[in-house]
């Protein structure tokens, strides 16, 4: 057989497995998952195939770069099927965040800053989650807002998600009452100094249109001073900087952050000083977070993924070295 | 998501994703529409935002506006050949601004801004700091001169000089390492999040 | 004559920006420039798309290679455009901006782009590692630095650095590998990033002047053409 | 109203016409009157707030803000006694102003423990007065009105009078080192390796007959980097003229295409073959960041250039072209002054220009005299930042470690002159 007819035959295979996987969840077929033993046995076939290929190096047959590309992929593919229970020890930071969540009382008013977009989303979208999941369990008040043009979007992403979970669904919770989404705001820090003294300078309505005022949830809140917490969930600039240098210095505001894993190691200023009650930092942290506010969502689902993708890389790199030097000790022995 | 939309997302997701194990028909077709809606789009995107958002709205009140718009004419000059060198008109004010506007920008923020960072005590207001805060503060300043040391052109790196220039440049390849170390987690959740779509909400076998 | 009046124009415009740092009545003028450009963008455009257009009707009439997907392209172009220009398919108010959620254009952009987008963003997943693989490896001191930082924060951010040297005691923590790893980048890369900026800044400075001072001249073309 | 503050009226009237002295004396008295209030409020302070009506502000201050366009008045003010942290009865204060004597408008809200505010919305020639209404949730209470002020237009910002000098002093070197060098006075400039290869890269390219791919960055002709990878275009551009090489350039900018076929076309004139330039050596894309990739990337695979030029300014991009050219085994020369992305090009390219070395290598391509002078130029300034980073942290740890007074004034002395941006 060609190489041609091969390529074709696999692309025709895979496209009919598609197909049927698609019609099977069109016919409402459950989702897969791996048991346990699977799980580890498929762990197991990754870690043994990674060693065969050291040992094919250390033979002097090195693995080209489609190779790499390949584990890459299953390395972030199956996880995502595993029900490996990694053991969560919750970090001193991400339970600072929790803990505040906590202390609040039934009908305390948290305010949610969305300050991301989509490629940020597969980290920040689970905290995002796990957060208006614990408000919403615990009859917390939730507003809703963005000083990026994507994050209210986000955050409906979310609402719709949450809301829909049964243990939510069935406390029948009224939009503009016990939750409400201010919308995107224009105008990074500026947006925050304005809110110091008047929300309603900033947000004269709501996303869907409707005027603050006539918003039961939000007519007697004024300022931050009306805020009980406030989470903010940022990957970038506007985001945790601008809420701490601002709302938090000046006005007072509790405030917990959520952030992507690049930019966490910038924030632990702000935590040490005591500025920010807790941070929840990237994929691992997300995966604590909602452990602790018992949503199991996408961090615990993604966290498998990207640990088994960072340690793929690690391995290519012991192989890559393993290759040059085995390289080098044949050349030197040619010459 | 409707099932056309979801397809036609996993369709270009995998077309792409095809790439990386050769080019092919289906990557092409995917290269062809991506250019072509994009360039559509930001011609679109430009047309308003700046040609209508900032000069048309305002073409009678800012009558120095018109100035950029002969600019602009200036430059499709090109098209006759004759006359063609008259574009480099708009092309140098081009030249002239970028650099000027960069010059002092570059200045304050990479210059000003860095010395004036650098400049810190060692070892803390009346020693206060900790052995390892010292460690750091005297690593980043033996660094950073090193650093620059390594950049100079018109010195030979040769004796002392040559071995504080290599010592900068080990100084930058560490600064390479950490870095690109730093965003592989990044990126890995780039692609967990692609993934997530194809399997979950396209082909729906896992949750 | 026709080389002196760019480089007049564009010493002119230079200084003129400079000066305009240190000078408040000067102030706005950067935005005005800034404008220009805007606006001198648009009209270029006319030559980028016209050249795109043309590259691919080209490429269609002499029936070159893989012409189909030319096709595509044109396609695809002239169609965004006229959605774009027109508003066809939005509310029908010609006053909405072009991208208002539900029109045509956003529709497209939402189905066709994003996905493109992000996918090929995501590609970086599989380039880094096939580069870690192959870049990472200790040929000489420099590409030894170079793998010892990138290991120790590769595995700083993993679980597997707290396990492989949690057995440091306390008062060494600094050598546990995530400590090590906030330590490098606090610190070593502070050093190497400073010098790179300052490096950076008075690169600009040098050939901005080079630039405005009429000694670089390259991009003005030839005298006689 | 028990307090009086001895600044509050009278002050405000004539600050237009101070000298900065008796400003500078005028600020101590605020200052001094604020030590008054304290001492004063702490006895005062419970009978006041339960009995009395609401305190206003005090010590309204209206000063023009200097140096600027006159677009700008600054207000400071020490806020009401009733203004406390804890059971305060201020709620907020309302900012009000007369224009040229008109009626009083309300210009901003802010909230209680403000004391300061500035206005950008007036224009010189105009006269403003202002006032301001501080609010309880019952009463409100109105300050005195400052006198009518206009705000000045200066000609120069004297606050960045060190950025003049110091900017002044670098750019001066340069000119200096390009002039001597003019004169025909020798420099040396060290090896750049990454331009070192450029010939041998090209000449490659020739000997195997694959093209060169030049990406000049992904942004527009408004980047200092798309300039710096023009420049370079230029000499390379050149040598591939004489060799005969194919080159390739793709952009995702309309203006970066109209400048870089000029400049290629003027490379191919000077090396006396100008009927082998065509335009369709540069070709426009996609300004769309990753619709360009897609199409670079795959150019890539299907032309198999023998050398790739990634110079300019790069973003996520980097790594994807990067490796891509490296697949198909191009040698690459790659430069930007994106710090993020120089670990990619580092990783993945086989020479790359590291920040500073992008911009001077055009200077040091073009091997004239007067570009490698602003090169020594450039030197200077480092030295500069050295000395200064030296000294300064001399100075500091000297200073603030043993106290010693005369190192702590350098070390302020030296912050304060680079904070001036």
């Amino acid at each position: 057989m060609s190489t041609r007819t091969k390529e074709i035959l696999v692309v025709a295979i895979v496209a009919a497995l598609f197909l049927i996987f698609y019609l099977r969840k069109v016919f409402g077929a459950p989702p897969v998952l791996f048991p346990g033993t699977v799980s580890i046995l498929v762990v197991s076939v990754i870690g043994l195939s990674l060693l065969w290929i050291l040992i094919r190096t250390l033979a002097g047959r090195y693995v080209e770069r489609r190779v790499v590309f390949l584990y890459v992929g299953i390395a972030v593919t199956l996880p995502l099927f595993m029900t490996l229970s990694q053991k969560v020890s919750v970090a001193p930071e991400v339970q600072g965040v929790f803990s505040s969540f906590e202390k609040l009382s039934a009908g305390s008013k948290v305010l949610v800053s969305f300050d991301y977009d989509p490629p940020s989303a597969p980290e920040l979208q689970p905290m995002a989650e796990a957060c208006l999941y614990y408000c919403f369990e615990h009859d917390l008040k939730v507003i809703i807002m963005g000083l990026w043009p994507q994050g209210p979007m986000q955050a409906n992403l979310a609402l719709q998600k949450v809301l829909n979970d049964e243990r939510i669904s069935q406390k029948n919770l009224q939009y503009g009452v016990d939750y409400v989404n201010l919308g995107f705001q224009a105008g990074n820090e500026f947006v925050i100094q304005r809110m110091g003294s008047e929300f309603r300078s900033m947000f004269p309505a709501d996303f869907r249109g409707t005027p603050y005022e006539e918003i039961p949830l939000v007519t007697n809140i004024r300022n931050f001073s009306n805020i009980d917490y406030s989470f903010n969930i940022g990957s970038g600039y506007p985001g945790t900087r601008e809420w701490v240098q601002i709302a938090v210095d000046r006005y007072g505001l509790k405030l917990g952050a959520g952030n992507t894993a690049v930019q966490t190691t910038e924030m632990y200023p702000y935590l040490r000083a005591g500025q920010l009650a807790g941070i929840v930092g990237g994929m691992s942290g997300a995966a604590e977070f909602e452990f602790l506010t018992k949503w199991i969502g996408n961090a615990t689902k993604f966290m498998l993924a990207q640990s088994v993708a960072h340690m793929i890389v690690i391995s290519f790199v012991i192989i890559g070295n393993v290759a040059f030097f085995v390289g080098r000790r044949t050349r030197e022995r040619k010459s | 998501m409707d099932h056309f939309a979801l397809w036609l997302a996993a369709f270009f997701t995998l077309g792409i994703y095809s790439f990386l194990y050769k080019d092919n028909p289906w990557y092409k077709l995917c290269e062809a529409i991506f250019v072509g809606i994009s360039a559509g789009y930001w011609v679109v995107t430009l047309f308003w935002d700046n040609f209508h958002g900032k000069f048309w709205v305002h073409k009678f009140e800012d009558w120095w506006l018109w100035i950029g718009a002969a600019l602009g004419v200036l430059m499709l000059m090109r098209l006759f050949p004759k006359i063609g060198w008259i574009s480099r008109w708009a092309l140098a004010f081009i030249v002239g601004a970028t650099s000027g506007l960069w010059m002092m920008n570059y200045f304050s923020s990479n210059i000003m801004r860095q010395v004036q960072d650098a400049v810190l005590p060692l070892f803390g207001t009346g020693f206060e700091a900790s052995f390892g805060a010292i460690l750091a503060n005297i690593v980043v300043a033996v660094g950073t001169i090193a650093g620059l040391v390594y950049f100079f052109f018109s010195k030979e790196h040769k004796g002392v000089f040559g071995g504080t220039a290599r010592v900068g440049i080990l100084f930058l390849m560490v600064t390479f390492g950490a870095s690109f170390g730093y965003t592989v987690m990044g990126r890995m959740s780039l692609l967990i999040g692609r993934i997530d779509f194809l399997f979950s909400d396209w082909l729906g076998l896992i949750r | 004559m026709r080389r002196l009046i760019p480089l007049a124009i564009t010493f002119v415009v230079g200084t003129v920006l400079i000066v305009s740092v240190f000078t408040p009545p000067l102030e706005n003028i950067e935005r005005t420039f800034t404008l220009f450009f805007d606006i001198i963008a648009v009209f270029a455009f006319f030559l980028g798309g016209g050249n795109l257009l043309r590259v691919h009707i080209s490429k269609l009439r002499r029936r070159k290679q893989d012409w189909g997907f030319s096709v595509v392209t044109i396609v695809g172009f002239l169609g965004m455009l006229m959605i774009g220009l027109f508003k066809l398919g939005g509310s029908g108010n010609i006053a909405a901006p072009v991208d208002e959620t539900g029109s045509l254009f956003y529709i497209i952009f939402d189905a066709v782009l994003v996905p493109l987008q992000s996918t090929m963003y995501s590609l970086l997943a599989f380039f880094v590692a096939s580069a870690s693989y192959r870049a990472f490896r200790a040929k000489n001191r420099e590409a030894t630095l170079l793998l010892i930082a990138a290991f120790v924060i590769l595995l700083g951010r993993t679980p597997f650095g707290t396990m492989v040297s949690g057995w440091i005691p306390e008062w060494l923590s600094i050598a546990q590998i995530p400590n090590l790893a906030i330590w490098i980048m606090n610190s070593p890369n502070l050093a190497g990033q400073r010098a790179i900026l300052i490096g950076i800044g008075l690169g600009v400075i040098s050939m901005s002047l080079r630039l405005i001072l009429g000694i670089e001249r390259s991009y003005l073309g030839d005298d006689n053409a | 109203m028990p307090l009086t503050c001895p600044t509050a009226s009278g002050g405000s009237r004539s600050i237009r016409n101070l000298k900065p002295l008796q400003f500078i004396v005028c600020a101590l008295l605020v200052v001094g009157s604020l030590g008054q209030v304290n001492a004063q409020s702490d006895s005062t302070i419970l009978f006041d707030s339960a009995m009395n009506a609401l305190a206003p502000v005090t010590s309204l201050l209206a000063a023009d803000h200097k140096y600027d366009n006159g677009e700008r008045i600054d207000l400071s003010w020490i806020p009401s006694i009733d203004d406390q942290p804890v059971n305060g009865k201020i709620t907020g204060y309302g900012v009000y102003r007369l224009t040229n004597a008109g009626n009083p408008a309300l210009i901003a809200d802010l909230p209680s423990g403000s004391s300061t505010f500035s206005d950008d919305n007036v224009e010189p020639g105009s006269d403003y007065s202002y006032y301001i209404v501080a609010r309880s949730a019952y009463e409100s209470a109105v300050s005195v009105r400052t006198a009518p002020l206009s705000p000045q237009r200066e000609w120069l910002n004297l606050n960045r009078g060190f950025l003049f000098l110091i900017a002044a002093l670098i750019s001066a070197a340069v000119i200096y080192f390009v002039q001597s060098a003019k004169r025909g006075k020798k420099l040396f400039v060290r090896k750049i390796s990454g331009l070192e290869a450029i010939d041998d890269a090209v000449g490659r390219a020739t000997e195997m007959g694959r093209p060169v791919l030049f990406i000049p960055g992904i942004h527009d002709m408004d980047d200092v980097q798309t300039l710096a990878a023009l420049t370079i275009l230029g000499r390379v551009s050149r040598t591939i003229a004489d060799y005969d090489t194919k080159i390739f350039m793709p952009v995702a900018r309309s203006l970066v295409m109209t400048a870089a076929r000029e400049t290629i076309k003027a490379s191919y004139q000077a090396a006396g073959r100008p009927d082998a330039y065509s335009d369709d050596m540069v070709s426009y894309v996609t300004d769309e960041q990753f619709g360009y990739v897609a199409a670079v990337d795959g150019l890539m695979v299907r032309e198999k250039p023998a050398t790739v030029f990634l110079l300019g300014s790069f973003f996520a991009e980097s790594l994807i072209l990067a490796e891509t050219g490296n697949s198909v085994g191009a040698i690459q020369i790659a430069g930007t002054a994106r710090p993020a992305q120089l670990p990619f090009f580092i990783a993945a390219c086989d020479f790359t220009l590291i920040g500073e070395e992008l911009f001077a290598a055009s200077a040091y391509l073009a091997g004239e005299p007067r570009q490698l002078g602003s090169l020594k130029g450039q030197d200077v300034g480092k030295a500069v930042a050295m000395v200064v980073i030296v000294v300064g942290a001399l100075a500091a740890t000297l200073g603030e470690a043993w106290d010693i007074s005369f190192m702590q004034n350098i070390y302020h002395w030296l912050s304060s002159v680079f904070s001036s941006n």
